[in-house]
């Protein structure tokens, strides 16, 4: 049940401890900070689960940002009907995004390739719409679903406690532990290597092997006897529960839902993230996810009073240039640098950021190796 | 683009191939094949299972894949080494595919137009279908949904509806009743007649055997049999070793 | 008083500037940036002083805040209220910064505002005209200068009347979203309360493009006013379109068809084109006002960029220099005592005339502009002509309509 | 067609007809194929057998019709509840999974043989289910394919191929294997050994189909032979007899019988 | 009456305009198979090729004038147009026209920009994923709208229409009715014909020659065709071309009706993804259909009586389309199997 193969362990070993060092490495990059780190986490898990359905069976699912929001929305109603605790937030986060997916799912694979992409758009898009408008007594439209001091919390009433918080809103908890801050990147960051190992299971797991097989010959796989459609659907049940867990540790981490965390841009990124790193390894879609939080967060903040600061050193006039030059690439001009990021990476490294550098890893090692000299370009 | 220098002068031969090597990506499988046809000569190009028969006809009839990294490729003094595969087709490399490659969606007789937007047209629509009646019948039917028997013929029918000098046949009979083995042996050597240099692969070696004036032995990549025909049916030993007859 | 980046402990005063600088709204959004930064100039001493010459009562002393001179981070949200609670993060846990402001939507403002709240940081909201920032979403922490909907039909009823006479027949369409709702309905009770009749009021999809479909009905409803509750590019879009359907030339009920577009900018009217020309609506704040405030203002703006300021900028500005001094009146950066100061606060100079930065709810109470679209603008920045000033008494309203709870003034931890 | 009639028959096609638009590609197919035993469809290219086979696994519904498989009827059910019954098939065009190694293109079928057609068999490796590992690489070392196991199976030669599409349908263990020319393109020397493989199958009384152009496959393997052409089966009976069928000489022998 | 009338007229104008936005999509995602996000990013570059055509023509000298100060406080700048004094009434024609000239610069530069990207870029990505296309293409469109920010700035550039073609033509008289019954945008009108004008030349080039067939034939199997001696790379190349400037000249002519920012491709984006993709993949007439179809029913859903008995109806009304079209048929309207559907 708990067992994995020997290359698993040092993976998850590793992974654990980058994950759990993040306060640490990421200093230097100046992303040590919980916000951020929190949302590394939550990001990677959203990518892992995405990575699942995509990796592995080959649907590219346009609408699983509904599934982010879905969690969000059912978390912040947990805390405002039930209780400030996080364990029933999440548990409701998951359990109602996997029935989000349970639908939207049955009738999306009902159709393969683009065709399934466009109605996991389709679907997705219909709820961001209705959460913004129609839909704005339950989510609160534009404002995004905020807690309230007056909200009944039925089961903290019930047992009396006291929620954290002071005076002011009350804010998530653990078991009575504020989760703010650091406390709350560790749980996010254990929730994480969870994940992960569940990941690492499915991929090595009959069901893995289906879920290739699905993606790699249709035919063969019915005319095995596999009936893919539970096979499918199982698939994207899962990977909506790990959005839906994503989505409930975002309001976990900050209690607000807002209908744009369903939009399709969202859901874009997601796909952007996982392919940026890497579709159907086990870790390029964390780094992707990490990469492209780091992009939106670190480089728009950088402004020319920084750049003239770090340039200090340079006579004025390169002073100048540098500054003039930089500042179209981070503060607003970020996009543009996601943008060539983008581009180089799937033009140099093909197959994502792991992809590419297991290749070129191999491609270096052949290259002291032996070859007949190669007389093309 | 996977053109490598020229390094010496065009052979005399109609046809040559100079050393050449060829990769899939990383893994090398022909590995420094040479060997000369005359005009109007049919050869057959034998060898086992993954032996690379079909990853040298596929080089010849210069394929994306594999890669042609090293050695020359000449017909008629052309150095096909530095073409394309449209640029190849256009000088006269016809290439009969060994899964066929009817194009999906598209009927018999589109199949043919196509071969026939690119310069050098061979033979007429109607003279194939004189000659297929079989795909006559089906002008108007999805290629992909022909029975494999009639799949060969559409392909094959295709590289004649195109200027051929040099005739490719990865494994013409595969999947053929013998009936219809009959039938496109005598096309082929209705093609021998006309003189039109072909090179077959063919697992029925004694099939091809009896067309080929001369045969060649691939094994790993590389070449261990060149003789004629003759020679090979003679010598039991190779045919043992390599075709198992 | 331990408190969340207190700049005495890190001997670092750092004012967070969130704002778009990427997606519909960067224009805006960059335009307050600027705003902001001359306003750190400003505060610290740099420049020609901008308000500091007019903005009465001052505390601040151009030499920085209590002495210390003032920083700045940035960020983007991306008009997306998760970015924006990112950046507002960031700028809090990373940079330390003591207060956060900018935004160009309600949501934005509302996300941040109530982020803020939780880290016990001071929240400046930038550009957002929903009720709900000081109404029922208003925060201890949370302070709004810009005017909101309601005050925006309450302020352009009058002249409406004036200009269009007491008997029209209104048909509104309304972005279908929070704010677009809260304005209808203040517009809506604004101006039935002149006498109006309203037609039908239709909802329209947030960010829709094109909105023929919803103008061709308006042409044989009835209706001889048109009003787009329409905000940004929504209003961008749906105003040329509504004039290409020929609206304006229409004669309805006898008279001339009329549109209004009760909330404007003078980003928005640029991009509408020459469909603004002649059109009515508010705004909060114009360069070419006459106070001293706004002349002061527009020169050192302008002397800076090289451009005239928009409503934008201004309010961008105005908030950063009201936070500064409101510390240096208070003497001391403990959030509460801030809060405190700006309660109630009564202030003039900063060109909207006697303002008051209502204790109930933070929201400014100031008079509010009515501008109309210029027939002949002479350059690009002078779009929008002020046609009416909604006296301050006018515009005010009882907080209490709106409901919402302020909190309370002890901070959290961050 | 009534033949041996007391015999065990496992397979029955009755009075299967399929038209594609105009064209009847099966016409009033009668077949009953008999349990433990080798049965040949032949004919020419265009005859409609794989038609047949098609209309057997459930990849096209017949335009009447039926097929009986062991007293249940196939005809509307779906593919892989087909497969479940015990029918596996090799595909004229080998249908395997591209994208993965060889040992797990072996090893995927045997699941759905063991598990049956869904279940989340999500928290024990692949890797750990010795047994079915096991067979798997013993199957492939009778195809002389060990030593690829770990190879990407989409870049095998077509013969290779053809041979790995048959280890995943062997094993499966179904009660009927349908072959459609399992044998075609593989050199002379495979061809052999896997004439000598199904022989060994035989004997573990698998029923088989097999379609074939190679006379030397069918008259090795078969017990019977039917003669489909143009849609009908216009023989059927022992080898021998099929053999000097003159309709059949002619229709697609050829006089060519190797 | 009237106002279904209208509604239906205004369906036709919507259907019209997303059949031909979607047109330069379905070209290179429905026949050469590229996931192509940039697709956005072409119409944007079409919008701005008629923003920079009217910028050139109405460029204007600037001297400073430092003895009289402009109200913020910076020397007031004297502007003489340029072009117009040169051309005279020719000049102020072109000014007016801006817009319908505009094509004469669109149609040059999207040719070019098509091909330099095809050549530079997407060509290498034929064989690769549809992932790392989607990677690739979204990759550039943000540096497409980041270049276009850069010089044009964040705000919308309203362009105007032609003064002889602005306000509404009265269709009501054409049709026999009562003067002024039934009114609609000239602009509108206008492009509405330019679309049917665009759209048919496009078919008529795939259908009429066997260029399209050509085409048909590489996308389903590029290595065949190769075989048969057809040179693919060259035509794919001109299939890009012609869909950049399809989307290009979209975008041109759409600008009086949506001032153009540099945003402005990410929010067709979607759009044309779903017309094409309910239209069925590798079919151009399926994409000209569901666009007629998505834009009557937009219209409708739109209207007030319906909108009150299906609250938000109009919000959704595309997406519900697309679901419940893809639901019941499985290639959408009248997709082509095995296109995209691995
Ligand atoms: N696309 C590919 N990528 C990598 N290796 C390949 C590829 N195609 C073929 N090979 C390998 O190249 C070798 C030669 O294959 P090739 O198809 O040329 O053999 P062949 O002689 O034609 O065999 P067969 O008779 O089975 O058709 C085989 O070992 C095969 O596994
Ligand atoms: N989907 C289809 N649509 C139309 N015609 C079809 C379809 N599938 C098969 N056919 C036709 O039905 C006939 C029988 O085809 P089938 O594939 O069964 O032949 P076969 O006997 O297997 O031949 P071969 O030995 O060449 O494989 C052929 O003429 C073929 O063209
Ligand atoms: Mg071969
Ligand atoms: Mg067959």
């Amino acid at each position: 049940m708990f067992h994995l193969s020997r290359k698993d362990q040092v993976k998850l070993a590793i992974f654990a401890l980058v994950v759990v060092t993040m306060p640490i490495w990421l200093a230097p990059l100046g992303a040590a900070y919980p916000g951020l780190m929190q949302k590394f986490a939550i990001y990677a898990i959203f990518a892992i689960g995405f990575n699942i359905l995509f990796g592995l069976t080959g649907y590219l699912s346009f609408g699983h940002a509904a599934f982010l929001g879905v969690g969000s929305y059912t978390a912040v109603w947990s805390f405002k009907l039930l209780s400030m605790d996080i364990l029933p937030a999440l548990l409701f986060a998951v359990l109602v995004a996997g029935l989000f997916a349970l639908v939207i799912g049955f009738f999306s694979l009902r159709r393969t390739g683009i065709y399934f992409s466009i109605l996991t758009l389709a679907f997705a898009q219909m709820c961001y719409s209705l959460a913004y408008s129609v839909l704005t007594p339950i989510t609160n439209g534009e404002t995004g679903l905020l807690l309230a001091r007056d909200d009944p919390r039925v089961i903290d009433a019930a047992l009396g406690a006291g929620t954290v918080g002071g005076a002011g809103l009350p804010s998530p908890a653990l078991l009575g532990n504020s989760v703010t801050g650091y406390f709350g990147f560790y749980i996010c960051a254990a929730l994480l290597i969870l994940t992960f190992y569940i990941s690492q299971k499915i991929f090595a797991s009959p069901f893995g092997l289906a879920l290739r097989g699905i993606k790699s010959n249709q035919t063969r796989m019915i005319y095995t006897g596999f009936n893919i459609r539970p096979y499918m659907l199982a698939a994207f049940v899962i990977s909506g529960m790990f959005a839906g867990l994503a989505g409930g540790l975002l309001a976990v981490t900050d209690p607000i839902a807002g209908a744009e965390r369903m939009r399709w841009t969202e859901s874009g990124n997601i796909v952007l993230m996982t392919i940026l790193g890497g579709v159907g390894t086990l870790i390029g879609p964390v780094i992707g996810a990490w990469v492209i939080k780091y992009f939106e967060n670190i480089f728009s903040a950088i402004n020319k009073n920084m750049l003239n600061a770090t340039f200090d050193f340079l006579p004025d006039g390169m002073q100048n240039i540098a500054v003039t030059v930089l500042s179209k690439f981070v503060g607003e001009g970020w996009h543009l640098t996601l943008g060539l990021l983008f581009v180089l990476i799937v033009v140099f490294l093909p197959g994502g950021l792991v992809e590419g550098y297991l290749k070129l890893v191999a491609r270096l090692r052949r290259g002291r190796g032996t070859k007949p000299e190669a007389g093309g370009k | 683009m996977n053109a490598a220098p020229v390094t010496g002068p065009a052979p005399d031969a109609f046809f040559a191939l100079r050393d050449v090597h060829a990769y899939y990506g990383e893994s090398y499988i022909v590995q420094g094949v040479s060997l000369e046809v005359r005009k109007g000569e049919v050869l057959a190009l034998l060898g086992r299972n993954g032996a690379g028969k079909t990853s040298t006809m596929r080089a010849i009839a210069r394929a994306d894949e594999p890669a042609v990294m090293r050695g020359e490729i000449w017909l008629e003094g052309q150095p096909v080494h530095q073409m394309k595969s449209w640029q190849a087709s256009q000088a006269g490399i016809q290439l009969v595919p060994e899964d066929r490659r009817i194009i999906p969606g598209m009927t018999v007789e589109e199949n043919l137009i196509l071969s026939q937007v690119a310069p050098n047209k061979g033979w007429e629509i109607a003279q194939i279908y004189e000659h297929f009646p079989r795909l006559a019948e089906r002008r108007n039917q999805e290629g992909i949904t022909l029975s494999g028997g009639e799949q060969q013929m559409l392909a094959v029918a295709r590289a004649l509806a195109r200027e051929v000098k040099l005739l490719l046949l990865d494994e013409p009979y595969e999947g053929l009743a013998p009936v219809i083995v009959r039938e496109i042996e005598h096309i082929v050597q209705d093609i021998k007649a006309r003189g039109i240099t072909t090179i077959i692969v063919e697992q029925n070696a004694v099939a091809a055997l009896r067309l080929a004036d001369r045969a060649v032995i691939l094994d790993s990549g590389e070449l261990v049999f060149t003789g004629s025909a003759q020679e090979l049916l003679d010598n039991a030993d190779l045919r043992n070793r390599y075709l198992a007859i | 008083n331990n408190y969340c980046n207190d700049p005495t402990a890190s001997g670092k005063i750092v004012f967070g500037f969130n704002v778009p600088q990427t997606g519909t709204y960067a224009e805006e959004g960059l335009e307050q940036l600027k705003g902001y930064q001359l306003a750190v100039k400003h505060i610290n001493g740099e420049g020609d002083g901008g308000l500091l010459k007019t903005f009465k009562p001052l505390a601040l002393e151009g030499n920085g805040v209590l002495g210390r001179k003032v920083e700045f981070v940035t960020g983007d949200t991306q008009t997306n209220t998760d970015a924006a609670r990112d950046g507002a993060r960031r700028m809090i846990e990373r940079d330390g910064a003591i207060m956060v402001t900018g935004c160009v939507t309600t949501g934005e403002a509302v996300a941040q505002q109530a982020l803020c709240h939780e880290l016990g940081v001071i929240y400046m909201s930038g550009l957002t005209h929903g009720n709900d920032t000081t109404g029922k979403d208003k925060r201890r922490y949370g302070f709004r200068h810009f005017f909101n909907a309601h005050q925006s039909g309450v302020a352009i009823a009058p002249i409406l009347g004036q200009e269009y006479g007491n008997d029209r027949r209104a048909y509104h369409l309304t972005a279908d979203y929070n704010w677009g709702w809260t304005q209808e309905e203040s517009i809506k009770a604004a101006t039935e309360a002149l006498g109006w009749e309203t037609v039908a009021t239709v909802r329209t999809p947030l960010g829709l493009g094109d909105y023929s479909q919803y103008l061709t009905p308006v042409l044989n409803s009835g209706a001889d006013v048109l009003i787009l509750n329409h905000y940004g590019h929504d209003m961008v879009n749906s105003l040329p379109q509504a004039v290409q359907f020929g609206l304006r030339e229409r004669q309805a009920n006898g008279k001339q068809f009329e549109i209004i577009v009760p909330m404007f900018s003078e980003l928005m009217a640029v991009g509408a084109g020459d469909a603004v020309k002649g059109i009515i609506g508010t705004q909060n704040w114009n360069w070419q006002l006459e106070d001293e405030g706004s002349k002061a203002f527009t020169q050192s703006y302008g002397a800076e960029y090289g451009e005239p300021p928009s409503q934008s900028a201004h309010t961008g500005y105005v908030q950063a220099i009201l936070y500064a001094d409101a510390v240096q009146r208070a003497g001391s950066f403990y959030p509460p005592e801030v809060i405190k100061a700006l309660e109630e606060f009564e202030f003039d100079g900063m060109g909207n005339g006697p303002t008051l930065y209502r204790g109930d709810d933070h929201q400014c109470i100031k008079e509010v502009l009515v501008v109309r679209g210029n027939e002949n603008p002479t350059s690009r920045f002078d779009v929008l002509n002020v046609v009416g000033k909604t006296p301050r008494d006018e515009v005010t309203y009882d907080p209490a309509i709106f409901g919402g709870e302020l909190g309370p003034y002890e901070p959290n931890q961050c | 067609m009534s033949v041996t009639s007391e015999k065990n028959i496992v397979l029955h096609a009755a009075d299967v007809i399929k038209n594609f638009g105009g064209l009847r590609a099966l016409s009033d197919i009668d077949l009953q194929i008999e349990e433990g035993k080798t049965h040949a469809i032949i004919g020419p290219n265009g005859a409609g057998k794989s038609t047949l086979l098609n209309v057997i696994i459930g990849r096209i519904a017949p335009t009447s019709g039926a097929v009986v498989f062991d007293g249940t009827v196939l005809t509307g059910k779906a593919p892989h509840e087909i497969n479940q019954l015990g029918i596996s098939r090799v595909f004229q065009t080998p249908e395997i999974f591209a994208d993965l190694s060889v040992l797990h293109n072996v090893m995927a079928p045997a699941f759905a043989r063991r598990d049956g057609a869904f279940r989340l068999n999500m928290f024990r490796a692949t890797a750990r289910e010795a047994a079915i590992r096991d067979e798997a690489e013993s199957l492939l070392n009778d195809f002389g394919m060990w030593d690829r196991r770990d190879d990407h199976s989409g870049a095998l030669s077509r013969g290779d191929k053809r041979r790995l599409e048959l280890c995943m349908c062997l094993i499966q263990h179904p009660r009927l294997l349908l072959l459609d020319e399992p044998t075609a393109g593989m050199s002379r020397h495979d061809t052999n050994t896997t004439i000598e493989l199904l022989k060994k199958i035989k004997l573990r009384g698998m029923t088989k189909v097999i379609i074939e152009h190679d006379m030397h496959v069918v008259f090795s393997l078969a017990d019977k032979i039917s003669v489909l052409a143009q849609g009908r089966i216009i023989a059927s009976g022992l080898p021998q007899d099929i053999k000097e069928d003159p309709r059949v000489q002619e229709a697609y022998l050829g006089g060519a019988a190797e | 009456m009237n106002t279904i009338l209208a509604q239906l007229l205004n369906g036709l104008d919507k259907g019209a305009a997303y059949a031909l936005i979607a047109l330069g999509l379905t070209l290179v995602f429905g026949t050469l198979g590229v996931v192509n996000f940039a697709h956005g990013a072409l119409f944007m570059l079409g919008c701005f090729c008629a923003v920079a055509f009217r910028y050139l023509l109405t460029i204007e000298t600037v001297s400073v004038d430092p003895t009289q100060l402009s109200p913020w406080g910076q020397p007031v700048q004297v502007r003489t147009p340029l072009v117009q004094d040169w051309l005279g009434d020719f000049g102020a024609l072109m000014v007016d026209y801006s817009v319908p000239f505009s094509i004469l610069l669109t149609v040059p530069v999207m040719l070019v920009i098509g091909i330099a990207m095809e050549r530079g870029l997407i060509r290498h990505f034929y064989k690769r994923t549809h992932a790392e296309q989607i990677l690739v293409t979204f990759g550039l469109a943000i540096v497409l709208g980041e270049l276009v920010k850069s010089v044009f700035g964040p705000n919308p550039w309203p362009q105007p229409i032609p003064s002889d073609l602005r306000g509404a033509a009265d269709i009501g008289i054409w049709l026999g009715m009562e003067p002024r019954s039934l009114t609609y945008p000239m602009w509108r009108v206008i492009y509405l014909l330019f679309s049917l004008a665009v759209i048919g030349g496009v078919f008529a080039f795939l259908r009429f020659t066997t260029f399209g067939m050509v085409v048909r034939a590489g996308m389903a199997d590029r290595e065949a065709v190769g075989l048969l001696g057809i040179n693919i790379d060259r035509r794919f190349t001109v299939v890009f071309g012609l869909a950049a400037v399809v989307a290009g000249v979209a975008g041109a002519m759409y600008t009086p009706l949506l001032a153009p920012n540099y945003h402005i491709g990410m929010d067709f984006l979607v759009l044309s993804f779903v017309v094409v993709v309910v239209g069925g993949m590798g079919s151009l007439p399926g994409a000209v259909l569901a666009g007629f179809l998505l834009g009557i029913l937009q219209s409708f859903a739109s209207m007030t009586q319906i909108k009150t008995f299906l609250p938000g109806i109009d919000q959704v009304i595309v997406y519900l389309v697309a679901v419940v079209v893809l639901l019941v048929r499985p290639r959408g309207l009248l997709g082509r199997r095995g296109v995209m559907e691995g």
